[in-house]
């Protein structure tokens, strides 16, 4: 059992901070990167591929650093202790993610380490909900490819991603885990309509209708690839989280020792104190839970991954909303403002809550386990 | 004791339940009901209505167009409003300034104030918070001199509720610098927005909305008549203007209404092989809210009840807990709602060069789930923060 | 809507709170009615007979004073306040409840106003739990009189009892609705073993064995009877709760005033003034639900009724066991000695929480119906 | 970073699984697991078997029997002997004044002390908790007056766990009543329990057990030579001891354990149609105690982990968020447990005229139920309260 962190690691995480330090520091230029045409900088994005990040799980041969979850998990802290707004999660974790493991890509590996193409994966369906098997979008071959019909929801930067990865239905029913195929598609493909828009946490996804647009197959019977690749969010999610919550609890703690309310600072009220101090607990025990999930996402076992990570995104999100909320609470008025930096992270911490399912879905398959692997 | 109404109590009812869906506009009532804003028009319109029904301002006195009514009946009134996701009366002229003109203003500004502001002809704002004082309201800094027949205010607002909608705002201002405690030297003061020196600048909230404002007052001249009551008692006003506010504070009808329309929503949102309805869990959630208000609602019933024989004076810790427990559930509500959206609490959706929102991308109440859930943590931080209610509570009543 | 008391429920509360005050004002007298033979002062009930307490809910023509829900819950909530260990919701609740609905048996209900008669209610099975129609007890016909045979268990004083009220099935399966009879039997007849025992809050019950026990019946399909008076026991309980944790909220509070730490009171931490408050508004809440619980127990629909009660008993539940908890906390180690009163509370309440359904089986209830009734 | 074992570590800890289950009486893990009361010979008995093969004081420096183990072994060992429910070696001979002893008394007091210490020849009580002292430890009155060779002791000690087994207490005494701080002038000394003068009155606590005391010292005398390190030093002892105190004090292992038995039972408990189990409520909650202690099992072996490479006197909160955590969970599992007993969490069963428990009413586990649940709500009163644990990170750690 060993905590430390390896020199390549270390480095790693150094690198990342002080990316995230040097670009989003100044909480003003967040504005700026969001206002761009693709709702991030293009600038950042470069740097993130010099540096590595964007090919951080490819292998050595392909171009890449043979991360894994501990290193994600690293970068993931670092940008949601930014609230960093470029498309990591979409492109790398769960882009590259699909893509890699699907084989037969090198090519657009290579592109997208480099920085050059980005990906997303629209794979929601609105009446799947969190449900990862419930695809209703159909695929029928025609020739060498295929034919995709459906309406996909929330994909992530999926308005301005380079290739979307689509999962469609090959045979079987709406919530039949067999049948599910892997898609990767050119969005200028004729029959592919985009509707992009902002979420409520400043970051960019989009809907995506499909009407006979022409695809590429990756992967057949795709679900347990999805699933693991999911997971592999929950753990970057997590992580994310923590980064975020660290950040949130030390703006809280500042307010708390500069703002004076009845001729004294407001952090000598015991009261405030305790709340700070239940955010500082909540801080590590999902730091704890974001590591239980590394650990975790990398079994051998599906099931027992599954409801490991279930418990991670469950127990995560608690504390964040909790957080959250006592964050604003703490701070009074001024955290409702959109001008001040605490508000953006209560909603992204809010928003991670509801991605890849909220924490009702994710106790409910703990339940369903019956509690926690060995 | 008997907690059932009366045959006569629930005709009551029924008459405004009835007028309440007839005479006010469902889209705006729909509005409401789904927490999106309100234009200025659609309070103006249904203020009108009201006024002209004679309802606008039950709680003023009889001879400046209030009802003689008995507890129960207000809160009747109260509730149905609610439920029938009325707009309430613009609280800034109904149970703010309009009280304390009726009370403490001498003849004329009772004659020249009150009768526009029942029928918001006035729009007012409030202009107590400052900049730094937070819960901490008497330590204001804005100041109005004297100079011959005028006060010349300087200093700064914030929180101003719907400020960039006012016609007027009636201020707390510091008058006496040199007063010994700071809840001396305050004077209540009313001050035309159309004065030269008075700039309104807009505070964004985190839903993205605009209700609240700063004010800046920069050499503002104001005739001395605009003075309510006495020079360096505006204290003790505010007090009273305060303990007005609370009234309702704890927003029952509104939250039942709304946890009926959650109820719904989720019986219609697709969730796996059924709805989102199916989940025991959200299902539990729920039901936890609705029994919690259930009980919040019998204690304002009883707070009601014991209005007829509590001398005004004596410490009450049941406005308080209307405030904290009511707020809880409000904003619980909201998470629920929230909830039922699921991923379409996601989308934010961009608006057009007008500013007009583009259609909506997941279920159109959808979109406005998350804002609420977001603008709704002020709840818990306006009209004294949940922990100054606890403060109250656990010195004025419990006495530690 | 109207929320005084008139001036015969005004009488009756003065006297209750006069009663309860006089011999339980001082704690240790508690102790002394508990090493009693019965386990309660014989002297309390003779006394409480004498005030008409016993009959409270019996017609005028029956000797009683026809209190209705608002009349329980006066005395209750005092019984609460004092932890009183007299037989009052066994006797007078549960068995006056049961007997004068089931009618035909005036003597004994007299008797029992009297104080010379206690009353017990067999009902609870091993394997039941909180599912009140759960009755695998056998009652079958030998001419006029019924042969029962079962087990029944934690029957509140059926170990002093002079009568027992037992349901057994006379039809149908161990969970059927229909089939179940309510008898009447007196514990000196053959077949009929009892032992009886302490509860946890200091009180007393007993576990019945009944092996061809002869018995009178009093109804026959009795659930729907039997589950309106455990609707009136649980309108009860919540009163009792509220007496309960009103007494223990304000020994906190006093406590809080006068113990010194640190050199000063600890009720001057405000981390500590903040939990009272939410004492506070707990109570309240609480009280406010078991006056819904008076009112909707009266009402005309047993679904309804039913659901409402739910409500009340959960809510209740709820806040008595978080208030509980931290009535112990903020005493420290002080609360944690039998010598001390809060304890002592803190257990009534813990058990009041099992009694006749613990807040997840009612909660259940409530959800099961859709929510609250309108 | 690898959260995982090494091949070396599981050996290790499968090695000490499989000793435990084979060399501690079952009958005494089964009492641990059930959560009733040890006797005095329960815990000796098996104090002797960890002696026996060098298992009783691992924390101890090499000379005096501990081991030269990884903090990972270290961890390995404190869980896996809570979860084989092995009572752990009597903390206050192990982890308090041995340690103290070994490393501030004098060489004559290490010969004489730690062999029969180790071995539990010697029961230890801990002499520090005064009435009215509370959490504020170092307001202590008891005082020591030097006279001759001998300290004479008088004053009161509260809370003293299982003083009726003692052999020795060791107390915090004041030596310098007039000290400039209340910390200063105090000592440390080690007192014989059969020195004439010592009363020890039992507390019964509100689960009706006898757990803790309260000792009485008048006109004590006690020989110089049992003052360990120097006069008026004592509560530099004591905060190093209280340091090692904390080791463990979240007993996740115990805990894991109490859940995996909670969830049989409740698998074993009949309840409608099936047993306890098929309550979906019943099992989220359990979940969530479950994965609460996963993410504590993790803050644990992070701190672990830190051990080796954290400066000693730098503030840690992680002790604190242990105390906070691990006494949360704890209860949770002792409530838990109650719920699945149902209606027979209720009966007490009376006891016999010897004091002997007389046959349990319901099924034998769910007699001690509740008198846990009671009991457990010690948890997070004793060895600094949560709220303290809350001032403490506040303060040394957020810097409010």
């Amino acid at each position: 059992m060993d905590f430390d962190l390896t020199d390549e690691q270390r480095l790693l995480a150094d690198s990342v901070n002080r990316f995230v330090s040097d670009r989003y520091g100044d909480f003003e230029k967040r504005k700026a990167y969001r206002a761009e045409a693709k709702g991030y900088a293009a600038a950042n994005w470069s740097a993130m591929a010099e540096m590595g990040l964007l090919g951080l799980p490819l292998s050595e041969e392909q171009g890449g650093f043979g991360g894994g979850p501990v290193e994600a998990l690293l970068v993931m802290e670092a940008i949601g202790r930014g609230l960093v707004v470029e498309p990591y999660l979409a492109t790398v974790v769960l882009g590259l993610g699909l893509l890699r493991r699907a084989g037969g890509q090198e090519d657009l590996l290579a592109e997208v380490a480099a920085g050059g193409t980005t990906l997303a994966f629209a794979h929601q369906e609105r009446q799947a909900r969190h449900d990862l098997h419930d695809i209703a979008t159909t695929a029928r071959q025609d020739g060498d490819a295929w034919v995709l019909d459906g309406a996909k929801g929330v994909a992530l930067h999926g308005d301005s991603a380079d290739r979307l990865l689509v999962s469609a239905r090959t045979a079987g029913g709406r919530r039949d885990r067999a049948g599910i195929g892997l898609f990767l598609l050119d969005p200028a493909t004729p029959g592919v309509t985009r509707r992009g828009y902002a979420t409520q946490d400043g970051l960019r996804a989009a809907e995506v209708v499909l009407e006979g647009a022409r695809a590429t197959l990756l992967a057949a019977d795709a679900l347990p690839l999805i699933e693991l690749v999911a997971d592999e969010a929950i753990a970057a999610l997590c992580a994310e989280a923590v980064g975020a919550m660290e950040t949130l609890r030390d703006l809280t703690v500042d307010y708390l020792k500069t703002r004076q309310q009845f001729g004294r600072p407001i952090g000598e009220f015991q009261a405030l104190q305790h709340r700070a101090a239940d955010m500082l607990v909540a801080t590590e025990q999902a730091r704890s839970m974001a590591m239980y999930a590394a650990m975790m996402v990398q079994g051998s076992d599906p099931a027992a991954r599954a409801t490991a990570l279930s418990a991670a995104k469950a127990l995560v999100g608690r504390l964040a909303d909790q957080l959250g909320k006592d964050a604003i609470q703490l701070h009074g008025g001024i955290a409702m403002t959109e001008e001040y930096k605490a508000g953006h992270y209560f909603k992204r911490l809010t928003m991670l809550g509801v991605l890849f399912g909220d924490v009702d879905h994710h106790i409910r398959r703990v339940v369903a386990a019956g509690g926690l692997p060995d | 004791m008997d907690l059932r109404y009366t045959a006569d109590e629930i005709a009551f009812r029924d008459e405004l339940r009835a007028f309440f869906r007839r005479e006010i506009p469902a889209e705006i009532r729909r509005k409401v009901s789904e927490g999106r804003k309100l234009s200025r028009e659609d309070i103006v319109t249904t203020q009108r209505v009201l006024h002209a029904h004679g309802l606008s301002v039950p709680n003023w006195p009889v001879e400046w167009g209030g009802k003689d009514w008995t507890p129960v009946q207000r809160y009747i009134f109260s509730e149905e409003i609610q439920a029938a996701a009325v707009p309430q009366p613009l609280s800034f002229n109904v149970n703010m300034v309009g009280p304390v003109i009726a009370t403490f203003g001498n003849a004329a500004q009772k004659q020249r104030f009150l009768p526009p502001t029942a029928n918001l002809d006035i729009w007012w704002a409030q202009g107590f918070s400052e900049p730094g004082a937070g819960s901490d309201l008497a330590s204001l800094k804005t100041t109005a001199r004297r100079e011959g027949d005028e006060f010349v205010v300087n200093g700064q607002k914030t929180w101003t509720t719907l400020g960039q909608y006012a016609d007027w705002i009636f201020c707390l201002v510091r008058t006496d610098p040199n007063a010994r405690k700071k809840q001396e030297g305050i004077s209540f003061l009313l001050i035309d927005m159309k004065t030269p020196g008075i700039t309104v600048r807009p505070i964004i909230t985190i839903d993205g909305g605009h209700e609240v404002n700063e004010v800046f007052f920069d050499e503002v001249k104001v005739p001395a008549e605009n003075l309510v009551g006495e020079l360096n008692k505006g204290w003790d006003y505010a007090k009273f203007l305060l303990s007005n506010e609370r009234i309702g504070i704890a927003r029952i009808g509104l939250t039942k209404e709304r946890l009926a329309r959650v109820k719904r929503l989720a019986q219609e949102t697709p969730a796996g092989e059924g709805t989102v309805w199916d989940d025991p869990d959200f299902r539990r959630r729920l039901a936890w809210s609705e029994i919690e208000l259930k009980a919040l609602e019998i204690t304002q019933m009883r707070v009601v009840a014991a209005q007829r024989t509590r001398a005004a004076d004596k410490p009450d810790p049941s406005s308080s807990i209307l405030k904290i427990k009511g707020s809880e559930i409000q904003q619980q509500a909201t998470q629920l709602l929230m909830e039922v959206a699921g991923p379409y609490a996601m989308p934010r959706p961009d608006r057009d060069e007008d500013g007009a929102n583009l259609p909506s991308v997941g279920p159109e109440w959808a979109d406005a789930a998350a804002p609420l859930f977001f603008n709704y943590r002020k709840v818990s931080i306006y009209g004294g923060s949940n922990e100054i209610q606890r403060n109250i509570i656990a010195k004025a009543f419990l006495g530690l």
